[in-house]
């Protein structure tokens, strides 16, 4: 099964990260690599990540976090191949 | 429990649907639910700001919205007991008066039936990852930062 | 507002009632509600004792009956300030899986619609002149002395 | 507007009373008309028809009244030309 574990991380070595509708629009991109590496002791949490991009505004205040799909907390440390996103204010049905 | 989820990138016919979708119920079990709740949202033609609305803009996260969606529908579900969900979501680009969203549930009684489509409803409003842009008339856009109220 | 009450002394479909009726709505007003809540009450294949059951008849008081379900939903509707409001009802002898009634609200936001739906399907439970009586496989039969609960 | 009248008092002198559903099955009538009389200063209220007529069970129990079709107190004096009705408990929906 290589080749789903193939597809699960596209990029073994980094984490991916989206950003959404206005906050994409803020920050000027949708999508970046960030280079992680597996064996560092002091892994990135998507709070650090949030102020080495500076991305704009409060991470508190109104952006969720999600890491592969799944709501999550900001300080939960991430993994290389991990998926993570910042979510703007949802605003569905 | 029977569920579907499905999000439509053009228009849908929330009646039409939910006909089909009544049919495959009694063709499968033979037996309609004795109470059935249903909830349709359509597109305003009117901005938040009062002005007048050329269409609104879905953007959703493909893969986790529909993750997502199933996830809230099924715990609301098992927590109501009921029978069977449908749940329908526009993306992409949508008219005034178009449906943006269709919620279905089917029970043996009244209340669970109401409460699971009014809770449902309210859950992927505020925990489903969709994002409304309006576009006005006048060619200006803007996202917007929460629900409608209730 | 839009009101509209229908006792049916024989089957009717309720999506197709509703589609009629929203077809109606929108040559009317040329606007679609954005916000739709619908329920759709159908008849048990089990009587109240557990046992089969063959079918459900319904017992009203002409004239009362109208009057009334027209009093409920007009004092419904007002307090929670709706757009539109469909009440369809059967009468007479009605088989299991076929609809009893139909309750479609329309207005501007969810909570109203949903609410009012509600509300007036309860009150009609309650304060409309029905009556339900049960026949059994074996041709007995029992009049009922309240509503299935909530 | 004389037909008006007429329709809404088909026996002047007279109050219909209706029974339905068990209550109906009950008692063994639908329909009787008694007769009142316009110049009784004590006029009859539902609960001494319901007496005088010996219907089954208790009227406080389970029983409404509607008069002229809309429901009424058990005590309210009932006029000649009046519809009065005795409702078993309701089970619409």
């Amino acid at each position: 099964m290589v080749s789903v574990v193939f597809m699960a991380e596209p990029c073994a070595g980094e984490i991916r990260i989206l950003l959404f509708a206005g906050l994409c629009e803020q920050a000027g991109w949708a999508e970046q690599q960030w280079p992680a590496n597996p064996n560092d002791d002091a892994r990135l949490t998507p709070r650090q990540l949030w102020l080495k991009l500076q991305l704009p505004g409060d991470l508190d205040q109104a952006v969720r976090v999600s890491i592969n799909r799944q709501f999550a907390d900001a300080d939960t440390p991430l993994q290389p191949g991990d998926e993570l996103a910042f979510l703007p204010p949802i605003s569905g049905g | 429990m029977q569920l579907r989820i499905d999000l439509h990138s053009t228009g849908f016919e929330p009646l039409v649907v939910l006909t089909r979708w009544q049919d495959e119920q009694q063709h499968r079990s033979n037996v309609q639910s004795a109470a059935e709740a249903f909830f349709i949202g359509r597109v305003r033609g009117v901005a938040a700001d009062g002005r007048e609305l050329e269409a609104l803009e879905l953007e959703h996260y493909p893969g986790m919205t529909e993750l997502q969606l199933e996830r809230l529908a099924l715990d609301c579900c098992n927590r109501h007991g009921v029978i069977s969900c449908l749940v329908q979501h526009r993306i992409g680009r949508v008219l005034p008066g178009e449906a943006i969203v269709l919620v279905a549930i089917g029970a043996d009684r009244r209340g669970p039936a109401q409460r699971c489509c009014q809770e449902l409803l309210e859950a992927l409003k505020h925990h489903a990852p969709f994002w409304k842009r309006e576009w006005r008339a006048d060619g200006s856009s803007e996202w917007l930062s929460g629900n409608t109220p209730l």
